[in-house]
């Protein structure tokens, strides 16, 4: 483990100017993926400890060097710096959090299923693929008709008719000015994206919300906001509160009702 | 596409005709439907114009058996056949012009999230690969026709489900979907449920109280040596 | 079915190789050739893509035998070469030749309004979409199968309303009208984009079989009132 962590030093040149390509990332799981990789060990015994620490420091970096970063790598830095304390603290015994273990394991397995899906991807592309390696007979002489009627149209092409037409006859013209401020909306997706990563269990959040998704100057702003929502979200089931006395930490965790109109990433059977 | 089940073993699989003529006959038949066409012919609309009382699955074995060694080959897509060129023979065909559709990361990375997880929701794709996905992405893949709505999901808020259609076999010269690459392994793995598999192993954060045999206890010293312990010690509780 | 170096080892014209895996890799190339191109192929341009020393005019004699008696032939047209159905088969392939035709952009966007509004009257389309509506575009969806009379509105005038069939679910692949993305989803896939006024609604339908409150089912005697009943009555379900 100690050699990670000398490795991740010895890599502070390149970390530069993985900020710099910030863009070319999709998303937190994929620099997640990309650090891990350059840990060069299987996925599998990865140091998730170190990972999360990587991770933070690039954030870190990249705020430094104000690059504007997009709420789901906020939201997944400070997911990781609660999955660092969850780490390196000794569990208390009222502490009825998910544990660390648990927590990074879910980290492992999401690295592990997303590397899968890169690998799948690039086995299906490398495929001998219609048009390319293999062809289709270039003068057919007819076209079966499979369907009973004479008329031939798709539910993408009904659709795009459909949205294309309302979306005609409903613009009209707003011009929406760029404000400082969390709106309600701001606050309740960051939420929403912070739900998915819960387990069924307390999480002290909101501290790690703070450090990591306002700066100073907005985080009046972020509390009000983010509390706001955190209510809406508790009135729809979607998530549940929890505060043992007066400033004391605020718990989190996932409602009953987990599965929203866009969101909810636990609905599978 | 309210198609008659079309592998359903009609009257033919008991007592299937046998004779040599009508077969070679049906065999014909069903080669120049599917020779006639670009895309893929149903196995049903074959049925329909084949002699009755001959079973097509057997024509089509036939017939694909036949055309394996050449330089056309009969291919299985899902129920239904197209002929295709065999594909050790592209750098003949292959000219300039052959292009196939570019596909960005993103999208790439999407198509095979909803082909090895179908059905499958958009929060679903956006909790695997942990980002929202961008305007355009499902757009993209609908449009080029490898990508339709399935249905919805029975759980709360009906959420619509995605799946792959005929031409993304077609496409990527899949039989069936159970013939995407490493499909049997990925699912053993448990990496194609939306839950940590029980035989998931992380040997990395061993419990606190337990060290790995080449591990020495990490110390305060050790944390802050490591930068680990931000200003103020807040993870010192 | 015979494989064209069967009988093959004799000395081909003029004294041409005659090994029969070359033919054989020859006669795979020729026919993947013919069968990939958009016109009938000259037999120059399939010589130049034989290996060397092989004899063009042998291998599409014999290409042309074997498929001699298939459902589809080898024939050639002046000095190409092009694959045909046989033209004994011809009543396959043209029994149903209707012609299938693409939706117009009109119709779909009727058709869609239908799909999502439903019951719906032909003011409300209009109204919808902001053009009138030709007699021959609900014309052509009532043709298709795909749309069909509900029920009569109870509003002055009593305008009957517009709503799909069965067919329509069948033919979009639909289970249920419940099915068709609602607003969000219409979002994710980026068919909407995201400047839509905030008052911005996608219905959810009505099944095919529910009334809406205001609405009377329609009878055989609106149908023949409306002058709507076609010979045989069919509209009488």
């Amino acid at each position: 483990m100690a050699d990670l962590w000398q490795d991740a030093e010895a890599r502070g040149l390149s970390e530069e100017s993985l900020v710099v390509d910030l863009a070319g990332f999709e998303g937190p799981l994929d620099l997640l993926l990309h650090l891990a990789r350059t840990q060069k060990v299987d996925l599998t015994r990865i140091s998730v400890l170190a990972l999360a620490e990587q991770y933070l420091v690039f954030i870190e970096r990249a705020r430094k060097i104000r690059i504007e970063l997009a709420a789901d790598y906020l939201v997944m830095a400070a997911w990781l710096a609660y999955l660092k304390s969850r780490l390196l603290i000794p569990r208390q015994a009222k502490d009825d959090g998910p544990s660390g273990e648990e927590m990074a394991a879910s980290l492992a397995f999401r690295l592990k299923r997303l590397e899968a899906m890169r690998d799948a991807a690039t086995r299906l592309v490398n495929r001998n693929r219609l048009g390319r390696d293999v062809f289709a007979r270039g003068m057919p002489e007819h076209i079966p008709t499979e369907r009973r009627s004479s008329f031939e149209a798709s539910l993408y092409d009904l659709l795009s008719a459909y949205s294309s037409l309302r979306q005609r006859h409903a613009i009209t013209h707003v011009t929406i000015e760029k404000r400082n401020v969390w709106s309600l909306s701001d606050a309740r997706e960051i939420l929403s994206l912070l739900i998915g990563g819960f387990e069924d269990d307390w999480a002290a959040l909101d501290s790690f919300i703070l450090r990591y998704l306002s700066d100073p100057a907005e985080r009046t702003t972020a509390i009000a906001s983010a509390f706001a929502a955190t209510l809406e979200l508790v009135r729809e089931g979607r998530l549940e509160l929890r505060q043992d006395g007066a400033f004391q930490p605020i718990y989190l965790r996932r409602g009953p009702k987990p599965e929203g109109d866009e969101d909810g990433s636990d609905g599978r059977g | 596409m309210a198609e008659p089940e079309d592998d359903a073993p009609r009257e033919a699989d008991g007592g299937t005709i046998v004779d040599p003529r009508r077969l070679h006959e049906a065999a014909r038949i069903a080669e120049a439907l599917v020779f006639a066409s670009a895309g893929p012919v149903s196995q049903a609309y074959i049925a329909e114009r084949l002699p009755r009382g001959v079973d097509v699955l057997h024509v089509m074995r036939e017939l694909k058996a036949l055309y394996a060694g050449r330089g056309v080959n009969l291919v299985q897509l899902g129920d239904s056949w197209a002929f295709r060129t065999a594909p050790d023979l592209s750098f003949v065909i292959r000219t300039d012009e052959t292009e196939v559709r570019k596909l960005s990361r993103a999208a790439l990375e999407v198509l095979s999230i909803i082909a090895y997880h179908q059905p499958v929701t958009r929060a679903e794709i956006e909790d695997i690969r942990g980002v929202q996905t961008s305007k355009g992405t499902l757009d993209v893949l609908m449009e080029a026709g490898w990508v339709r709505f399935r249905g919805r999901r029975r759980s709360p808020g009906r959420p619509v489900t995605f799946g792959t259609t005929r031409d993304f076999l077609d496409h990527f010269g899949l039989e069936d979907l159970r013939d995407l690459p490493g499909l049997e392994e990925l699912k053993g793995a448990g990496l194609l449920s939306g839950r940590i598999p029980s035989n998931f192993q992380v040997p990395m954060p061993l419990r606190e109280d337990e060290l790995a045999e080449d591990e020495d206890p990490i110390t305060q010293l050790d944390l802050e040596e490591l930068g680990l312990l931000t200003p103020g010690g807040k993870e010192d509780e």
